[in-house]
């Protein structure tokens, strides 16, 4: 078992045939991932490599092909229209890459899925990794390897500075999701953690946040009253001025709360073990 | 995107949102021909993109186009938490019975737009929170909806509106909402929204932010932009697409990604360093934003070493390191490196720099400690 | 038994204040239904007859109430702005008697409440009436007594006309339900039929409609293939000349379907008995 | 409300819908000014607002400014089933390589709008779905989210739109879901939406309804309403707010409620009458309202009888008597008048018509047969 994506996903690529789509495609392919689709609209009928056929429409490959994830790799101003092109062509699962989709967008989009009962992953995310089985993103295939540990991340980069910090203590993962840094998105840590709470695979989990917003405050409450499973957590930002963006729109201190220290504390108490710096991470899980 | 007062006020007026006459003027000259066309008392506010200004004595009540002239004159030579003052708006003064607050702006838990009221205008929002929570009333918009006319009237209950103003205070929010949903702003604010003797509705000062993200859909706004409230290293970041905050530090940071580079600011920390500056260049830069990436962080004068820690994934560590080789070339810089790469082409991004005269690192922990080191011993 | 409405019913009435709005406030209150409160913005704190509290807003009327079912008597350019109202602040059934709501809004009002869940009936229709027990709208209560014969209709007077014809004959009925004209509306003609099917005490139903759309004809369909009462049905507009408005916005002929001849042989077809004029009712239902 | 094919064009032109180069005109001689500054040929086309005005001779083809003139003085001194053509529009002529049909309605059963678009452009859409209707694409739009891109490439490709054409199509229904929705259309229509010779598309005709009913919100529109298309008698039953058609038989009906105004003129029907016209005096109506009814439904030389059928409500049948006795005093009727009162006062309004010599009748039945023979025995 895994959360999300195994070896029986199926994976539609919107956006497949741009350079970042077509890179990604092939080193998902690459992975291992079963790449059943692409999609790029005006694009149909050719084909990926030999091997994955290119359609016009979500709904027309998804019914050809049988895909029950997709991956959105298109410009930040075609996203939402991707996301709802996918929720309405009936996609259960979704993941989506793309960075800088406006904020005003993605609530509509929110509120659209959440009534569909459609699961969005990101936006602004590295998608998702089961190792050995499945990778749907943009992780580096080769910094994870199987195992017990669940993990959890808003960050890009910096989850695979953790990934490889485990792996170099020959540590490996069951399902390493990114959640993406955007205010508003689909999947939230507390989403995560309940599946990793339910996934027999999962031992042990590694929660990664970052300044701004609530999610790991209402992650901390989650973790103290419903969770059973170890947890360690860092958050990254302690030492970000109040006020100013770092990058992800997300992150910024609103008024007080969002802080580094707000959030470490509210974690501590929930009895998660917080690492000061990513290469700690390791050392607590044991 | 911050807009200034009256930008933000002409925006408004165009929803139909009741604004006090009045005119941005450059000059003291121009202020005082503003006053005397508005003829009677007029407010001199200066346009920065900064709050405090009125504790600051950026806001002036005139009583005649002499003395419009004379605050202008003054305001106009000063600097507000560091930014020029470069234009004053001259408003008609207003009689004010009440000051409302009024803003929408977004709540990323609830995934909706939000309303908030209260009667506690004419002071910071964040400061009614801290004082009097109660006192601020929030109503959230179903975005597919849109805001519904009940839910003006319920807020102009809730903070005790008098009854005959209702009418009015709903058309203003509706025009509000219209302004937040239509300009993609993240903030759009009206504090005070103020009851005149005449039990009118006025917005005295306006405020809109507008997310960056959807500056495509808005070319008009685009052009708003005042770059003054940023420093010259963020706006010249900004042109190669990098992520650049300026810091107090001595040492630089080059990271890929936002939450690396904040984890890599907060290790420096950790061992007694101090961080120059935020910097992300992104998945899958190319030699020249690197370059350009260490261009702005040794125009510096106060960093005393860099630290770059680079993840490779969609970037390859061997397009950094030629970014990084570029750079050295042309900047010639004195200040020692630590650098540490991890990932997608590595080992070709190390053997490059082998000649470099860099400080290598392999774990994050290493990296930090030296160039904290390195920034003591230079 | 009945459906929709009976004695445990406690109505809301928005638009109290208004001259239509108090008019069938006082009628309903004389019918015996209870009206525990009103709704007029801007008149909250005001009393109705000194019986009736009138409120600004629908949630704190609901909730200071425990109103269960509310009717809408307000103009039609706030009426939908009503109907959110009502299902925001969670009241389960509205009724809509608003003649004239742009169909635009009606859209965005029926996809939003399917979304809550919230039943609507109309708008621009009479409401309902479950005689002996509580009358919701303006159908004249004296023209209907009670029993056991359920009535759907479009219309407004043409179901007066039937319900007055029933008690001439000394047949009563369980509930009359005006489902209303419009072309976008909350409740149609099957989700009555099968709340009648489910109802015992109603034995046979009275189904009459009109030309345009094609309510009828589903209605026919849910008939012959789900419904065990017998049920006698008449169309008005055989006479209607193609294209041209007959004061409902519904009753168009589109296209060559929604004719009074096709929906009257589609309910024939369905074995529902069809009346040649109203006044023949009560005869076929013996 | 129906508009005329220029203003539904000038409307699309807003929302970037490309439409033809051209000019309404109201004189021939404008009509040649117009294809003078066109240069070219044009195409001088009858603004009538009913369909079949190319049959009928209303559209042509000019191949220079005094062709022009000439089937303008024509087409402007034409009546089209009915209605006198007033102004003529002079398009540029277009090159046509395919004509494609594209429209939004509502759906009623879905209770959403949908699009309807075939690549047999050109002819009514009612004939393209009787003989060919596969060949028409149907797509909802949810009205809480509006239209989506990828509908517009679903939609192009379902009707084998050339894929250089995708982006222009895409622009223009995103356009005309916001003319449908912006204006409150219940029909928006492009017919034909030609590819020219250079790839472009232009939307050759235009066809809007309005919803009367949301007419509020857009008194612009509301000034554009040609009454040419209604009968006199029907504009000033609009005046009363009455509800009236005009029909061809004998018997003058007057009832309130569309559905029993349906059901009398059917039950005089099926007794071998003909209702003279549909007439719903609507709720609550009072004695003015009923006299204009009354006045309007006697203008008509056809009308042999008078059946009043009131089933009071809200309609109290005491007010409709006493409008019905105002009208008498007036107009003096000569024809026979059947009345039946049910409901609310209905013994009061009895009481009042008892020297008014109307036959009175106590069901439905008894007073359609009544009114039947009336009309035969006049």
């Amino acid at each position: 078992m895994s959360i999300l994506v195994n070896k029986n996903t199926r994976l539609l690529v919107q956006g497949i045939t741009g350079s970042e789509g077509l890179f990604h495609t092939r080193q998902m392919v690459a992975y291992g991932t079963k790449v059943v689709a692409g999609m790029t609209p005006g694009k149909g009928g050719q084909w990926v490599d030999d091997k994955i056929p290119v359609f016009d429409s979500v709904k027309i490959a998804a019914e050809a092909t049988g895909a029950n994830v997709s991956i959105i790799f298109v410009p930040a101003r075609f996203a939402a229209d991707s996301i709802f092109e996918a929720a309405d062509a009936g996609i259960p699962f979704i993941v989506c890459i793309t960075e800088g989709i406006p904020v005003g967008d993605m609530m509509r989009v929110r509120n659209y899925i959440d009534m569909k009962g459609v699961r969005l992953l990101g936006p602004n995310c590295p998608g998702l990794l089961t190792p050995g089985e499945a990778k749907v993103g943009i992780i580096p295939g080769d910094i994870a390897i199987p195992g017990n540990i669940g993990v959890v991340s808003r960050s890009g980069t910096l989850t695979y500075e953790v990934l490889y910090a485990l792996k170099q203590k020959g540590m490996g993962s069951s399902t390493c999701v990114g959640i993406g840094g955007d205010p508003v998105n689909g999947t939230n840590h507390i989403d995560v953690l309940k599946m990793f709470e339910n996934d027999p695979k999962t031992d042990k989990i590694v929660l990664i946040g970052e300044i701004g917003g609530s999610d790991e405050e209402r992650a901390a409450e989650y973790i103290a009253t419903s969770m059973t499973k170890p947890v360690v957590g860092f958050i990254a930002g302690q030492t970000a001025p109040p006020g100013k963006r770092m990058g992800h729109a997300g992150a910024i201190i609103e008024g007080g709360s969002g802080s580094a220290a707000d959030k470490i504390k509210a974690l501590e108490d929930a009895g998660v073990k917080m690492a000061r710096h990513p290469e700690e991470i390791p050392d607590l899980l044991r | 995107m911050k807009l200034h007062e009256y930008q933000s006020k002409q925006i408004f007026s165009r929803y139909r949102i009741p604004i006090p006459r009045g005119r941005v003027a450059a000059t003291a000259i121009e202020a005082k021909h503003i006053a005397e066309e508005l003829g009677g008392r007029v407010v001199v506010k200066a346009q920065v993109l900064v709050g405090g200004r009125g504790k600051a004595g950026g806001v002036k009540l005139a009583n005649n186009p002499e003395e419009a002239e004379q605050f202008a004159t003054q305001i106009l030579s000063m600097t507000i938490k560091g930014l020029p003052v470069r234009k004053v708006l001259v408003d008609e003064a207003a009689s004010i019975e009440q000051e409302i607050y009024l803003g929408i702006t977004n709540d990323r838990t609830a995934k909706k737009p939000v309303i908030m009221a209260s009667s506690a205008g004419g002071v910071e929002i964040e400061e009614v929170a801290r004082t009097n929570p109660e006192k601020i009333v929030k109503v959230h918009i179903n975005p597919l909806i849109g805001i519904k006319e009940y839910q003006t009237r319920d807020i102009a209950s809730a903070i005790d509106l008098p009854r005959e103003c209702w009418k009015q205070f709903g058309e203003i929010l509706i025009g509000l909402w219209g302004v937040f949903n239509d300009k993609d702003a993240t903030l759009a604010e009206i504090n005070p929204l103020v009851i005149g003797k005449d039990r009118k509705l006025t917005a005295l000062d306006g405020k809109m932010l507008i997310d960056d993200n959807a500056l495509f859909r808005h070319p008009d706004l685009s052009e708003l932009r005042d770059t003054d409230e940023d420093a010259p290293s963020e706006i010249e970041a900004r042109k190669y697409g990098l992520t650049f905050i300026k810091l107090d530090g001595n040492i630089g940071c080059m990271v890929n990604g936002a939450g690396l580079a904040m984890a890599s600011m907060d290790i420096l920390k950790l061992f007694g360093g101090e961080p120059a500056n935020f910097l992300d260049i992104g998945g899958g830069a190319g030699a020249d934003k690197v370059a350009a990436a260490m261009r702005i962080i040794l125009s510096d004068p106060n960093v005393k070493a860099i630290l770059f820690n680079i993840f490779g994934g969609i970037t390859r560590c061997d397009e950094v390191a030629r970014g990084i080789l570029t750079a050295m070339a042309e900047v010639k810089p004195k200040v020692p490196m630590v650098v540490r790469l991890v990932g997608t082409n590595a080992k070709e991004g190390r053997e490059l720099l082998v000649n470099a005269k860099m400080i290598t690192a392999e774990t994050l922990a290493e990296a930090a400690q030296k160039a904290v080191a390195a920034a003591k011993g230079a």
